[in-house]
Protein backbone atom coordinates (compact mmCIF):
# COMPACT_ATOMS: atom_id res chain seq x y z
CA UNK A 1 0.00 0.00 0.00
CA UNK A 2 1.56 3.55 -1.16
CA UNK A 3 0.99 6.90 0.79
CA UNK A 4 -2.41 7.48 -1.30
CA UNK A 5 -3.87 3.68 0.00
CA UNK A 6 -3.52 4.78 3.56
CA UNK A 7 -4.87 8.61 2.60
CA UNK A 8 -8.25 6.62 1.50
CA UNK A 9 -7.94 3.89 3.86
CA UNK A 10 -8.02 6.46 7.06
CA UNK A 11 -10.13 8.67 5.32
CA UNK A 12 -12.80 5.81 4.91
CA UNK A 13 -12.28 4.68 8.15
CA UNK A 14 -12.91 8.32 9.59
CA UNK A 15 -16.06 8.22 7.35
CA UNK A 16 -17.47 5.03 8.42
CA UNK A 17 -16.54 6.32 12.66
CA UNK A 18 -19.19 8.91 11.78
CA UNK A 19 -21.31 6.64 10.60
CA UNK A 20 -21.72 4.44 13.51
CA UNK A 21 -21.80 8.22 15.70
CA UNK A 22 -24.97 8.89 13.92
CA UNK A 23 -26.52 5.55 14.96
CA UNK A 24 -25.60 5.65 18.36
CA UNK A 25 -27.01 9.11 18.17
CA UNK A 26 -30.44 8.00 16.75
CA UNK A 27 -30.82 4.47 18.59
CA UNK A 28 -30.13 6.56 21.99
CA UNK A 29 -30.54 10.19 22.29
CA UNK A 30 -33.67 10.59 24.40
CA UNK A 31 -35.54 13.55 21.97
CA UNK A 32 -36.25 14.56 18.31
CA UNK A 33 -34.33 17.47 18.16
CA UNK A 34 -31.30 16.24 19.53
CA UNK A 35 -31.49 13.40 17.15
CA UNK A 36 -31.82 15.06 14.05
CA UNK A 37 -28.52 16.68 15.12
CA UNK A 38 -27.01 14.05 15.37
CA UNK A 39 -28.13 12.89 11.91
CA UNK A 40 -27.50 15.76 10.07
CA UNK A 41 -23.58 15.45 11.09
CA UNK A 42 -23.45 11.92 10.33
CA UNK A 43 -25.13 12.07 7.08
CA UNK A 44 -23.11 15.32 5.57
CA UNK A 45 -19.17 14.34 6.86
CA UNK A 46 -19.74 10.43 6.69
CA UNK A 47 -20.53 10.55 3.69
CA UNK A 48 -18.35 13.21 2.45
CA UNK A 49 -15.61 11.77 4.21
CA UNK A 50 -16.09 8.27 2.39
CA UNK A 51 -16.43 10.18 -1.15
CA UNK A 52 -12.89 11.51 -0.53
CA UNK A 53 -11.46 8.41 0.45
CA UNK A 54 -12.99 6.69 -2.82
CA UNK A 55 -12.17 9.43 -4.89
CA UNK A 56 -8.07 8.77 -5.87
CA UNK A 57 -9.21 5.70 -6.65
CA UNK A 58 -12.07 6.00 -9.00
CA UNK A 59 -10.58 5.84 -12.90
CA UNK A 60 -11.11 8.89 -14.75
CA UNK A 61 -12.99 12.87 -14.15
CA UNK A 62 -16.25 11.22 -15.03
CA UNK A 63 -16.34 9.17 -12.14
CA UNK A 64 -15.12 11.92 -9.90
CA UNK A 65 -17.72 14.03 -11.07
CA UNK A 66 -20.55 11.45 -10.42
CA UNK A 67 -19.11 10.78 -6.93
CA UNK A 68 -18.79 14.95 -6.06
CA UNK A 69 -23.17 14.71 -7.48
CA UNK A 70 -24.16 12.13 -5.17
CA UNK A 71 -22.81 14.22 -2.26
CA UNK A 72 -24.29 17.05 -3.14
CA UNK A 73 -27.69 15.42 -3.67
CA UNK A 74 -27.46 13.87 -0.52
CA UNK A 75 -26.33 17.55 1.09
CA UNK A 76 -29.74 19.01 -1.01
CA UNK A 77 -32.22 16.16 0.18
CA UNK A 78 -30.54 15.58 4.05
CA UNK A 79 -31.08 19.76 4.65
CA UNK A 80 -34.91 20.03 3.08
CA UNK A 81 -35.53 16.85 4.87
CA UNK A 82 -34.30 17.99 8.23
CA UNK A 83 -35.93 21.40 8.08
CA UNK A 84 -39.53 20.01 7.03
CA UNK A 85 -39.03 17.98 10.33
CA UNK A 86 -38.18 20.18 12.57
CA UNK A 87 -40.85 23.22 11.11
CA UNK A 88 -43.48 20.53 11.18
CA UNK A 89 -42.32 19.58 14.97
CA UNK A 90 -41.66 23.07 16.38
CA UNK A 91 -44.63 25.15 14.75
CA UNK A 92 -47.02 22.06 14.04
CA UNK A 93 -47.16 23.57 10.72
CA UNK A 94 -45.62 23.31 7.83
CA UNK A 95 -45.70 19.57 5.38
CA UNK A 96 -47.71 16.63 6.42
CA UNK A 97 -45.54 13.90 8.04
CA UNK A 98 -47.46 11.23 6.32
CA UNK A 99 -49.79 10.81 9.35
CA UNK B 1 -8.51 -16.05 1.89
CA UNK B 2 -8.94 -13.31 4.49
CA UNK B 3 -11.00 -11.71 1.96
CA UNK B 4 -13.50 -14.35 1.70
CA UNK B 5 -14.12 -14.73 5.39
CA UNK B 6 -14.85 -10.69 5.54
CA UNK B 7 -17.41 -11.36 2.27
CA UNK B 8 -19.24 -14.63 3.94
CA UNK B 9 -19.74 -12.02 7.08
CA UNK B 10 -20.93 -9.66 4.86
CA UNK B 11 -22.88 -12.02 2.75
CA UNK B 12 -24.59 -13.20 6.09
CA UNK B 13 -25.53 -9.94 7.63
CA UNK B 14 -27.02 -8.87 3.91
CA UNK B 15 -28.67 -12.20 3.92
CA UNK B 16 -30.30 -11.93 7.58
CA UNK B 17 -31.22 -8.48 7.56
CA UNK B 18 -33.01 -9.05 4.39
CA UNK B 19 -35.30 -11.57 5.58
CA UNK B 20 -35.84 -9.76 9.00
CA UNK B 21 -36.98 -6.63 6.90
CA UNK B 22 -39.24 -9.26 4.72
CA UNK B 23 -40.59 -10.73 8.34
CA UNK B 24 -40.91 -7.23 9.89
CA UNK B 25 -43.23 -5.93 6.52
CA UNK B 26 -45.15 -9.08 6.19
CA UNK B 27 -46.24 -9.18 9.90
CA UNK B 28 -47.25 -5.18 10.18
CA UNK B 29 -50.95 -4.74 10.75
CA UNK B 30 -50.38 -0.84 10.24
CA UNK B 31 -50.42 0.26 6.47
CA UNK B 32 -48.40 3.01 6.31
CA UNK B 33 -45.59 1.33 8.74
CA UNK B 34 -45.95 -1.51 6.51
CA UNK B 35 -45.12 0.23 3.21
CA UNK B 36 -42.48 2.03 4.82
CA UNK B 37 -40.43 -1.32 5.84
CA UNK B 38 -41.42 -2.88 2.50
CA UNK B 39 -39.75 0.36 0.74
CA UNK B 40 -36.59 -0.72 3.12
CA UNK B 41 -36.97 -4.48 1.71
CA UNK B 42 -37.38 -3.10 -1.30
CA UNK B 43 -34.04 -0.90 -1.51
CA UNK B 44 -31.79 -3.87 0.49
CA UNK B 45 -33.16 -6.32 -2.28
CA UNK B 46 -31.23 -4.12 -4.38
CA UNK B 47 -28.10 -3.81 -2.43
CA UNK B 48 -28.11 -7.67 -2.31
CA UNK B 49 -28.28 -7.58 -5.84
CA UNK B 50 -25.70 -5.21 -5.90
CA UNK B 51 -23.08 -7.42 -4.45
CA UNK B 52 -24.38 -10.19 -6.21
CA UNK B 53 -22.82 -8.27 -9.58
CA UNK B 54 -26.17 -7.57 -11.00
CA UNK B 55 -25.75 -3.58 -11.22
CA UNK B 56 -28.82 -3.68 -14.14
CA UNK B 57 -31.05 -5.45 -11.60
CA UNK B 58 -30.01 -3.72 -9.00
CA UNK B 59 -30.62 0.25 -10.44
CA UNK B 60 -34.35 -1.15 -12.09
CA UNK B 61 -35.30 -2.92 -8.37
CA UNK B 62 -34.51 0.81 -6.26
CA UNK B 63 -35.70 3.25 -9.02
CA UNK B 64 -38.74 0.53 -9.71
CA UNK B 65 -39.28 -1.42 -7.45
CA UNK B 66 -38.66 0.28 -4.21
CA UNK B 67 -39.31 3.83 -5.41
CA UNK B 68 -42.14 3.66 -7.99
CA UNK B 69 -44.15 0.88 -6.10
CA UNK B 70 -43.43 2.20 -2.76
CA UNK B 71 -44.74 5.87 -3.90
CA UNK B 72 -47.73 4.09 -5.29
CA UNK B 73 -48.20 1.98 -2.14
CA UNK B 74 -47.43 5.14 0.06
CA UNK B 75 -50.48 7.00 -1.28
CA UNK B 76 -53.05 4.00 -0.83
CA UNK B 77 -51.55 3.24 2.40
CA UNK B 78 -52.40 6.85 4.15
CA UNK B 79 -55.53 7.07 1.92
CA UNK B 80 -56.40 4.05 3.90
CA UNK B 81 -55.11 5.42 7.41
CA UNK B 82 -57.13 8.22 6.68
CA UNK B 83 -60.49 5.91 6.33
CA UNK B 84 -59.69 4.39 9.85
CA UNK B 85 -59.13 7.67 11.36
CA UNK B 86 -62.69 8.53 10.06
CA UNK B 87 -64.46 5.31 11.15
CA UNK B 88 -64.97 4.15 7.59
CA UNK B 89 -63.24 1.27 7.41
CA UNK B 90 -64.42 -2.35 7.50
CA UNK B 91 -63.87 -4.12 9.95
CA UNK B 92 -60.92 -6.55 9.38
CA UNK B 93 -61.21 -9.83 10.25
CA UNK B 94 -59.04 -12.09 11.91
CA UNK B 95 -57.90 -15.15 10.19
CA UNK B 96 -58.54 -18.41 12.82
CA UNK B 97 -55.38 -19.44 14.66
CA UNK B 98 -55.54 -23.17 12.71
CA UNK B 99 -55.43 -21.31 9.21
CA UNK B 100 -52.68 -19.22 10.66
CA UNK B 101 -50.45 -22.20 11.67
CA UNK B 102 -52.07 -24.39 9.06
CA UNK B 103 -50.83 -22.28 6.48
CA UNK B 104 -47.49 -21.61 7.77
CA UNK B 105 -46.71 -25.58 8.26
CA UNK B 106 -47.51 -25.71 4.53
CA UNK B 107 -45.41 -22.75 3.25
CA UNK B 108 -42.69 -24.16 5.12
CA UNK B 109 -43.47 -27.72 3.55
CA UNK B 110 -43.38 -25.96 0.28
CA UNK B 111 -40.09 -24.37 1.24
CA UNK B 112 -37.92 -26.99 1.97
CA UNK B 113 -39.56 -28.98 -1.24
CA UNK B 114 -38.09 -26.11 -3.26
CA UNK B 115 -34.60 -25.71 -1.09
CA UNK B 116 -34.31 -29.69 -1.60
CA UNK B 117 -34.82 -29.27 -5.72
CA UNK B 118 -32.70 -25.99 -5.50
CA UNK B 119 -30.37 -27.96 -3.86
CA UNK B 120 -29.96 -31.45 -5.85
CA UNK B 121 -29.97 -28.48 -9.12
CA UNK B 122 -27.03 -26.84 -8.09
CA UNK B 123 -24.97 -29.96 -6.97
CA UNK B 124 -26.35 -32.87 -9.19
CA UNK B 125 -23.62 -33.82 -11.34
CA UNK B 126 -21.35 -32.06 -13.28
CA UNK B 127 -21.91 -28.48 -14.57
CA UNK B 128 -24.03 -28.56 -17.67
CA UNK B 129 -23.10 -26.30 -20.71
CA UNK B 130 -24.67 -23.02 -19.93
CA UNK B 131 -26.97 -20.07 -21.61
CA UNK B 132 -24.35 -18.42 -20.33
CA UNK B 133 -21.76 -18.91 -21.81
CA UNK B 134 -23.72 -18.57 -25.58
CA UNK B 135 -25.12 -15.19 -24.54
CA UNK B 136 -22.00 -13.39 -23.38
CA UNK B 137 -19.78 -15.03 -26.49
CA UNK B 138 -22.58 -13.36 -28.76
CA UNK B 139 -22.81 -10.07 -27.49
CA UNK B 140 -20.35 -8.97 -30.13
CA UNK B 141 -22.80 -9.43 -32.68
CA UNK B 142 -25.84 -7.38 -31.17
CA UNK B 143 -24.48 -4.07 -31.53
CA UNK B 144 -24.35 -3.13 -27.76
CA UNK B 145 -21.17 -4.19 -25.71
CA UNK B 146 -23.80 -4.48 -22.52
CA UNK B 147 -24.40 -8.02 -22.27
CA UNK B 148 -28.11 -7.73 -20.66
CA UNK B 149 -28.79 -4.60 -23.07
CA UNK B 150 -28.03 -7.58 -25.55
CA UNK B 151 -30.35 -10.34 -24.35
CA UNK B 152 -32.90 -7.04 -24.08
CA UNK B 153 -33.06 -5.84 -26.86
CA UNK B 154 -31.65 -8.33 -29.07
CA UNK B 155 -32.29 -11.98 -28.32
CA UNK B 156 -35.20 -11.62 -26.28
CA UNK B 157 -36.31 -8.57 -28.08
CA UNK B 158 -40.17 -9.77 -28.46
CA UNK B 159 -40.06 -10.02 -24.50
CA UNK B 160 -39.33 -6.70 -24.35
CA UNK B 161 -41.56 -5.47 -26.94
CA UNK B 162 -44.64 -7.62 -25.43
CA UNK B 163 -43.46 -6.44 -21.61
CA UNK B 164 -43.92 -2.78 -23.33
CA UNK B 165 -47.46 -3.56 -24.22
CA UNK B 166 -48.10 -4.94 -21.08
CA UNK B 167 -47.63 -1.47 -18.82
CA UNK B 168 -49.56 0.24 -21.51
CA UNK B 169 -52.28 -2.17 -20.71
CA UNK B 170 -52.26 -1.93 -17.32
CA UNK B 171 -52.17 2.25 -17.75
CA UNK B 172 -55.83 1.81 -20.17
CA UNK B 173 -57.19 -0.17 -17.08
CA UNK B 174 -55.96 2.54 -14.41
CA UNK B 175 -57.10 5.14 -16.85
CA UNK B 176 -60.59 3.36 -17.28
CA UNK B 177 -60.93 2.50 -13.24
CA UNK B 178 -61.93 6.13 -12.75
CA UNK B 179 -60.92 9.65 -12.15
CA UNK B 180 -57.25 10.81 -10.46
CA UNK B 181 -56.84 10.71 -6.84
CA UNK B 182 -56.72 14.23 -5.26
CA UNK B 183 -53.74 16.24 -6.16
CA UNK B 184 -51.41 17.96 -3.46
CA UNK B 185 -51.08 21.00 -1.97
CA UNK B 186 -48.35 23.74 -3.38
CA UNK B 187 -44.81 23.34 -2.22
CA UNK B 188 -43.09 25.30 0.49
CA UNK B 189 -39.98 27.26 -0.78
CA UNK B 190 -37.64 24.70 1.01
CA UNK B 191 -39.46 22.12 -1.39
CA UNK B 192 -39.67 24.27 -4.12
CA UNK B 193 -36.08 24.93 -4.24
CA UNK B 194 -34.95 20.97 -3.52
CA UNK B 195 -37.31 20.04 -6.78
CA UNK B 196 -36.27 22.87 -9.04
CA UNK B 197 -32.57 20.98 -8.90
CA UNK B 198 -33.59 17.29 -8.67
CA UNK B 199 -36.16 17.22 -11.42
CA UNK B 200 -33.11 18.11 -14.02
CA UNK B 201 -30.99 16.28 -12.60
CA UNK B 202 -33.58 13.46 -13.06
CA UNK B 203 -34.14 13.69 -16.69
CA UNK B 204 -29.84 14.19 -16.84
CA UNK B 205 -29.47 11.28 -15.41
CA UNK B 206 -32.15 9.70 -17.06
CA UNK B 207 -29.96 10.66 -20.20
CA UNK B 208 -27.06 9.32 -19.02
CA UNK B 209 -28.61 5.99 -18.36
CA UNK B 210 -30.09 5.71 -21.74
CA UNK B 211 -26.76 6.07 -23.38
CA UNK B 212 -24.82 4.42 -20.98
CA UNK B 213 -27.36 1.25 -21.60
CA UNK B 214 -25.23 0.26 -24.72
CA UNK B 215 -22.01 0.08 -22.90
CA UNK B 216 -22.46 -0.69 -19.47
CA UNK B 217 -25.43 -1.35 -16.64
CA UNK B 218 -27.98 1.02 -17.12
CA UNK B 219 -30.92 0.93 -20.22
CA UNK B 220 -34.41 2.11 -21.12
CA UNK B 221 -36.13 0.74 -18.13
CA UNK B 222 -33.70 2.85 -15.91
CA UNK B 223 -33.63 5.66 -17.63
CA UNK B 224 -37.61 5.59 -18.15
CA UNK B 225 -38.20 4.70 -14.16
CA UNK B 226 -35.83 8.12 -13.54
CA UNK B 227 -38.18 10.14 -16.12
CA UNK B 228 -41.10 8.46 -14.20
CA UNK B 229 -39.60 9.53 -10.93
CA UNK B 230 -39.43 13.37 -11.85
CA UNK B 231 -43.22 13.28 -12.64
CA UNK B 232 -44.24 11.60 -8.88
CA UNK B 233 -41.25 14.42 -7.69
CA UNK B 234 -43.57 17.51 -9.64
CA UNK B 235 -46.53 15.92 -8.56
CA UNK B 236 -45.95 15.83 -4.87
CA UNK B 237 -44.61 19.33 -5.18
CA UNK B 238 -47.97 20.68 -6.08
CA UNK B 239 -48.14 19.99 -9.95
CA UNK B 240 -51.86 18.09 -10.94
CA UNK B 241 -50.82 16.73 -14.24
CA UNK B 242 -46.98 15.32 -13.19
CA UNK B 243 -45.50 17.49 -15.77
CA UNK B 244 -47.55 15.57 -18.53
CA UNK B 245 -49.07 17.11 -21.35
CA UNK B 246 -52.60 17.13 -22.04
CA UNK B 247 -54.45 13.74 -22.61
CA UNK B 248 -54.24 13.52 -26.46
CA UNK B 249 -50.40 13.93 -26.20
CA UNK B 250 -50.28 11.94 -23.45
CA UNK B 251 -51.72 8.76 -25.39
CA UNK B 252 -49.25 9.16 -28.05
CA UNK B 253 -46.30 9.13 -25.56
CA UNK B 254 -47.44 6.18 -24.02
CA UNK B 255 -47.80 3.87 -26.98
CA UNK B 256 -44.79 5.24 -28.35
CA UNK B 257 -42.36 2.85 -27.20
CA UNK B 258 -44.65 -0.28 -28.38
CA UNK B 259 -44.92 1.82 -32.16
CA UNK B 260 -41.53 2.20 -32.68
CA UNK B 261 -40.32 -1.12 -31.53
CA UNK B 262 -43.06 -2.54 -33.99
CA UNK B 263 -42.30 -0.12 -36.34
CA UNK B 264 -38.74 -0.85 -36.86
CA UNK B 265 -39.37 -4.71 -36.61
CA UNK B 266 -42.13 -4.47 -39.32
CA UNK B 267 -39.39 -2.52 -41.56
CA UNK B 268 -36.98 -5.20 -40.87
CA UNK B 269 -39.29 -7.49 -42.26
CA UNK B 270 -40.03 -5.16 -45.64
CA UNK B 271 -35.94 -5.31 -45.67
CA UNK B 272 -35.88 -8.95 -46.22
CA UNK B 273 -35.03 -9.97 -42.68
CA UNK B 274 -36.88 -11.14 -39.63
CA UNK B 275 -39.35 -9.60 -36.95
CA UNK B 276 -36.49 -7.81 -35.15
CA UNK B 277 -33.75 -9.20 -36.67
CA UNK B 278 -30.91 -6.42 -37.21
CA UNK B 279 -28.41 -5.90 -39.64
CA UNK B 280 -24.91 -6.34 -37.27
CA UNK B 281 -24.01 -2.73 -38.86
CA UNK B 282 -26.90 -1.04 -38.18
CA UNK B 283 -28.04 -2.39 -35.31
CA UNK B 284 -26.57 -0.20 -32.44
CA UNK B 285 -28.72 2.77 -33.70
CA UNK B 286 -31.57 0.64 -34.29
CA UNK B 287 -31.27 -0.23 -30.96
CA UNK B 288 -30.84 3.06 -29.53
CA UNK B 289 -33.83 4.52 -31.83
CA UNK B 290 -36.10 1.61 -29.76
CA UNK B 291 -34.66 1.77 -26.28
CA UNK B 292 -35.09 6.40 -26.82
CA UNK B 293 -38.74 5.55 -27.75
CA UNK B 294 -39.40 2.90 -24.86
CA UNK B 295 -37.80 5.34 -22.10
CA UNK B 296 -40.40 8.28 -22.98
CA UNK B 297 -43.30 5.86 -23.17
CA UNK B 298 -42.31 4.18 -19.96
CA UNK B 299 -41.53 7.30 -18.36
CA UNK B 300 -44.75 8.85 -19.10
CA UNK B 301 -46.72 5.41 -18.25
CA UNK B 302 -45.63 5.10 -14.75
CA UNK B 303 -45.91 8.95 -13.99
CA UNK B 304 -49.64 8.58 -15.32
CA UNK B 305 -50.13 5.67 -13.46
CA UNK B 306 -48.80 7.64 -10.40
CA UNK B 307 -51.89 10.23 -11.27
CA UNK B 308 -53.92 7.48 -10.76
CA UNK B 309 -56.55 7.98 -13.44
CA UNK B 310 -57.88 10.66 -15.90
CA UNK B 311 -58.25 14.04 -14.92
CA UNK B 312 -61.28 15.34 -14.75
CA UNK C 1 -4.75 -5.05 0.23
CA UNK C 2 -6.90 -1.84 0.24
CA UNK C 3 -9.64 -3.81 -1.25
CA UNK C 4 -9.77 -5.44 1.90
CA UNK C 5 -10.08 -2.33 3.68
CA UNK C 6 -13.47 -1.60 1.76
CA UNK C 7 -14.64 -3.96 1.71
CA UNK C 8 -14.78 -4.37 5.94
CA UNK C 9 -15.39 -0.32 6.26
CA UNK C 10 -18.80 -1.57 3.91
CA UNK C 11 -19.20 -4.17 6.42
CA UNK C 12 -18.85 -1.91 9.14
CA UNK C 13 -21.42 0.59 7.42
CA UNK C 14 -23.63 -2.64 7.21
CA UNK C 15 -23.72 -4.06 10.84
CA UNK C 16 -24.65 0.10 11.47
CA UNK C 17 -27.70 -0.07 8.56
CA UNK C 18 -29.14 -3.00 10.21
CA UNK C 19 -29.23 -1.92 13.50
CA UNK C 20 -30.38 1.64 12.24
CA UNK C 21 -33.37 -0.52 10.88
CA UNK C 22 -34.94 -0.87 14.28
CA UNK C 23 -35.60 2.82 14.39
CA UNK C 24 -37.42 2.50 11.35
CA UNK C 25 -39.54 -0.40 13.18
CA UNK C 26 -39.97 1.34 16.54
CA UNK C 27 -40.56 4.85 15.87
CA UNK C 28 -42.32 6.38 17.65
CA UNK C 29 -43.32 9.16 15.26
CA UNK C 30 -43.57 9.22 11.75
CA UNK C 31 -40.24 12.08 11.72
CA UNK C 32 -38.15 9.24 13.71
CA UNK C 33 -38.93 6.82 11.02
CA UNK C 34 -38.28 9.17 8.26
CA UNK C 35 -34.95 10.78 9.66
CA UNK C 36 -33.82 7.09 10.20
CA UNK C 37 -34.74 6.30 6.64
CA UNK C 38 -32.86 9.08 5.75
CA UNK C 39 -29.57 8.00 7.27
CA UNK C 40 -30.00 4.66 5.58
CA UNK C 41 -30.09 5.74 2.38
CA UNK C 42 -26.61 7.82 3.07
CA UNK C 43 -24.96 4.65 4.75
CA UNK C 44 -26.32 2.68 1.54
CA UNK C 45 -24.99 5.33 -0.66
CA UNK C 46 -21.48 5.05 1.31
CA UNK C 47 -21.56 1.22 1.23
CA UNK C 48 -22.24 1.01 -2.29
CA UNK C 49 -19.14 3.20 -3.45
CA UNK C 50 -16.74 1.20 -1.07
CA UNK C 51 -18.68 -1.57 -2.41
CA UNK C 52 -18.16 -0.39 -6.14
CA UNK C 53 -14.18 -1.03 -4.84
CA UNK C 54 -13.73 -3.50 -3.30
CA UNK C 55 -15.62 -5.93 -5.87
CA UNK C 56 -14.46 -3.89 -8.40
CA UNK C 57 -17.73 -3.37 -10.49
CA UNK C 58 -17.80 0.71 -11.01
CA UNK C 59 -21.38 0.12 -11.99
CA UNK C 60 -22.37 0.47 -8.54
CA UNK C 61 -21.66 4.21 -8.13
CA UNK C 62 -24.40 4.56 -10.93
CA UNK C 63 -26.78 2.60 -8.07
CA UNK C 64 -25.47 4.91 -5.33
CA UNK C 65 -26.45 7.74 -7.70
CA UNK C 66 -29.96 6.34 -8.34
CA UNK C 67 -30.28 6.03 -4.42
CA UNK C 68 -28.93 9.75 -4.22
CA UNK C 69 -32.17 10.60 -6.26
CA UNK C 70 -34.34 8.65 -4.64
CA UNK C 71 -33.34 9.58 -1.24
CA UNK C 72 -34.81 13.08 -2.93
CA UNK C 73 -38.28 11.76 -4.19
CA UNK C 74 -38.17 10.39 -0.37
CA UNK C 75 -38.21 13.27 0.95
CA UNK C 76 -41.14 14.87 -0.53
CA UNK C 77 -43.31 11.77 -0.55
CA UNK C 78 -42.89 11.77 3.05
CA UNK C 79 -43.88 15.28 3.61
CA UNK C 80 -46.67 15.95 1.18
CA UNK C 81 -50.32 16.78 2.24
CA UNK C 82 -53.02 16.41 -0.50
CA UNK C 83 -55.64 19.51 -1.67
CA UNK C 84 -59.29 19.41 0.28
CA UNK C 85 -57.92 17.50 3.20
CA UNK C 86 -58.38 18.40 6.66
CA UNK C 87 -55.21 20.27 8.57
CA UNK C 88 -53.57 17.28 10.35
CA UNK D 1 -21.82 -23.77 1.57
CA UNK D 2 -21.19 -21.49 -1.48
CA UNK D 3 -22.93 -18.51 -2.21
CA UNK D 4 -25.43 -19.69 -4.55
CA UNK D 5 -26.80 -21.86 -2.51
CA UNK D 6 -26.77 -19.11 0.62
CA UNK D 7 -28.37 -16.67 -1.75
CA UNK D 8 -30.68 -18.98 -3.47
CA UNK D 9 -32.00 -20.44 0.06
CA UNK D 10 -32.76 -16.94 1.16
CA UNK D 11 -34.83 -16.31 -1.96
CA UNK D 12 -36.81 -19.95 -1.65
CA UNK D 13 -37.33 -18.43 2.09
CA UNK D 14 -38.61 -15.22 1.13
CA UNK D 15 -41.20 -16.77 -1.14
CA UNK D 16 -42.53 -18.94 1.61
CA UNK D 17 -43.04 -15.85 3.86
CA UNK D 18 -45.01 -13.97 1.00
CA UNK D 19 -47.16 -17.18 0.02
CA UNK D 20 -47.96 -17.60 3.73
CA UNK D 21 -48.51 -13.81 4.41
CA UNK D 22 -50.64 -13.51 0.76
CA UNK D 23 -52.49 -16.89 2.16
CA UNK D 24 -53.30 -15.13 6.08
CA UNK D 25 -53.50 -11.62 5.95
CA UNK D 26 -57.00 -10.32 4.11
CA UNK D 27 -56.83 -6.25 3.32
CA UNK D 28 -55.75 -5.69 -0.16
CA UNK D 29 -52.52 -3.96 0.33
CA UNK D 30 -50.87 -6.47 2.91
CA UNK D 31 -51.70 -8.81 0.61
CA UNK D 32 -49.74 -6.97 -2.86
CA UNK D 33 -47.07 -6.33 -0.34
CA UNK D 34 -47.29 -10.10 0.16
CA UNK D 35 -47.03 -10.51 -3.63
CA UNK D 36 -43.96 -8.56 -4.26
CA UNK D 37 -42.36 -10.02 -1.63
CA UNK D 38 -42.91 -13.55 -3.42
CA UNK D 39 -41.42 -11.94 -6.60
CA UNK D 40 -38.95 -10.18 -4.90
CA UNK D 41 -37.86 -14.37 -3.47
CA UNK D 42 -38.47 -15.13 -7.07
CA UNK D 43 -36.03 -12.52 -9.01
CA UNK D 44 -33.92 -13.48 -6.14
CA UNK D 45 -33.61 -16.95 -6.63
CA UNK D 46 -32.65 -15.61 -10.67
CA UNK D 47 -29.99 -13.83 -9.84
CA UNK D 48 -28.56 -15.92 -7.38
CA UNK D 49 -28.58 -18.48 -10.12
CA UNK D 50 -26.35 -16.28 -12.43
CA UNK D 51 -23.90 -15.16 -10.37
CA UNK D 52 -21.28 -17.56 -11.17
CA UNK D 53 -18.39 -16.13 -8.42
CA UNK D 54 -16.09 -12.68 -8.62
CA UNK D 55 -13.94 -14.28 -11.13
CA UNK D 56 -16.75 -14.31 -14.28
CA UNK D 57 -18.96 -12.56 -15.91
CA UNK D 58 -23.06 -13.22 -14.06
CA UNK D 59 -25.18 -14.69 -16.59
CA UNK D 60 -26.51 -11.62 -18.14
CA UNK D 61 -30.13 -14.10 -19.39
CA UNK D 62 -31.86 -13.89 -16.09
CA UNK D 63 -30.51 -10.86 -15.30
CA UNK D 64 -33.03 -9.42 -18.39
CA UNK D 65 -35.84 -11.93 -17.32
CA UNK D 66 -35.77 -10.33 -13.87
CA UNK D 67 -35.91 -6.93 -15.81
CA UNK D 68 -38.75 -7.58 -17.47
CA UNK D 69 -40.02 -9.12 -13.65
CA UNK D 70 -39.62 -6.20 -12.03
CA UNK D 71 -41.50 -3.85 -14.45
CA UNK D 72 -44.56 -6.68 -14.89
CA UNK D 73 -44.44 -6.68 -11.05
CA UNK D 74 -44.92 -2.71 -10.90
CA UNK D 75 -47.39 -2.56 -13.48
CA UNK D 76 -49.72 -4.90 -12.19
CA UNK D 77 -49.40 -3.58 -8.80
CA UNK D 78 -50.37 0.01 -10.09
CA UNK D 79 -53.36 -2.07 -11.51
CA UNK D 80 -54.54 -3.70 -8.38
CA UNK D 81 -54.58 -0.70 -6.55
CA UNK D 82 -56.43 1.28 -8.59
CA UNK D 83 -59.33 -1.76 -8.78
CA UNK D 84 -58.98 -1.25 -5.06
CA UNK D 85 -59.69 2.21 -5.02
CA UNK D 86 -62.20 1.30 -7.04
CA UNK D 87 -63.96 -0.98 -5.50
CA UNK D 88 -63.65 1.30 -2.01
CA UNK D 89 -65.79 3.98 -3.91
CA UNK D 90 -68.02 1.43 -4.06
CA UNK D 91 -70.90 3.57 -6.40
CA UNK D 92 -70.35 2.78 -10.02
CA UNK D 93 -70.37 6.44 -11.52
CA UNK D 94 -67.45 8.25 -8.95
Amino acid sequence: MDWIDWLSAVLVALGALFFIAGTVGLLRLPDLFSRLHALTKADNLGLGLIMLGVLPQVGGPLQGLKLLMIWLLVLLAGATGAHLIAKRALRGDGEDMFE
Amino acid sequence: MIYDLWLLIFDLVLLGTLLALAVAALSSPEPRRAVMLFIAFGLWLSLVWARLRAPDVALAEAAIGAGLGGALMLAAARRQAREAQQGQALAVERPSPLAVWGLAFGSLIAAAALLWVYYSTLHGGPEPERLADLALARVPESGVTNPVTSVLLNYRAYDTLLELGVLMTALLGIWSLGRASAPFQPAGPALTAMVAWVVPLLILTAGYMLWIGASAPGGAFQAGALLGAAGVILRLAGDPAAGLPGETAQRWLVSLGVAVFALVGLALMVAGLGFLTYPPDQAKWLILAVESAATVAIGATLAAAYVGGRRA
Amino acid sequence: MIDEVYLVVSLVLLITMSIGLVRVVIGPTPADRMMAAQLLGTAGIGMLLLLAMALGVPALIDVALIFGLLAAVAVAAFTRRRVGRDEA
Amino acid sequence: MSAPFLYGAAGIILFALGLWSLLVHGPLLRRLIALNVMGGGVFHILIAVAYRGDAQAPDPVPHALVLTGIVVAVSATALALALGRRLDSGDGDD
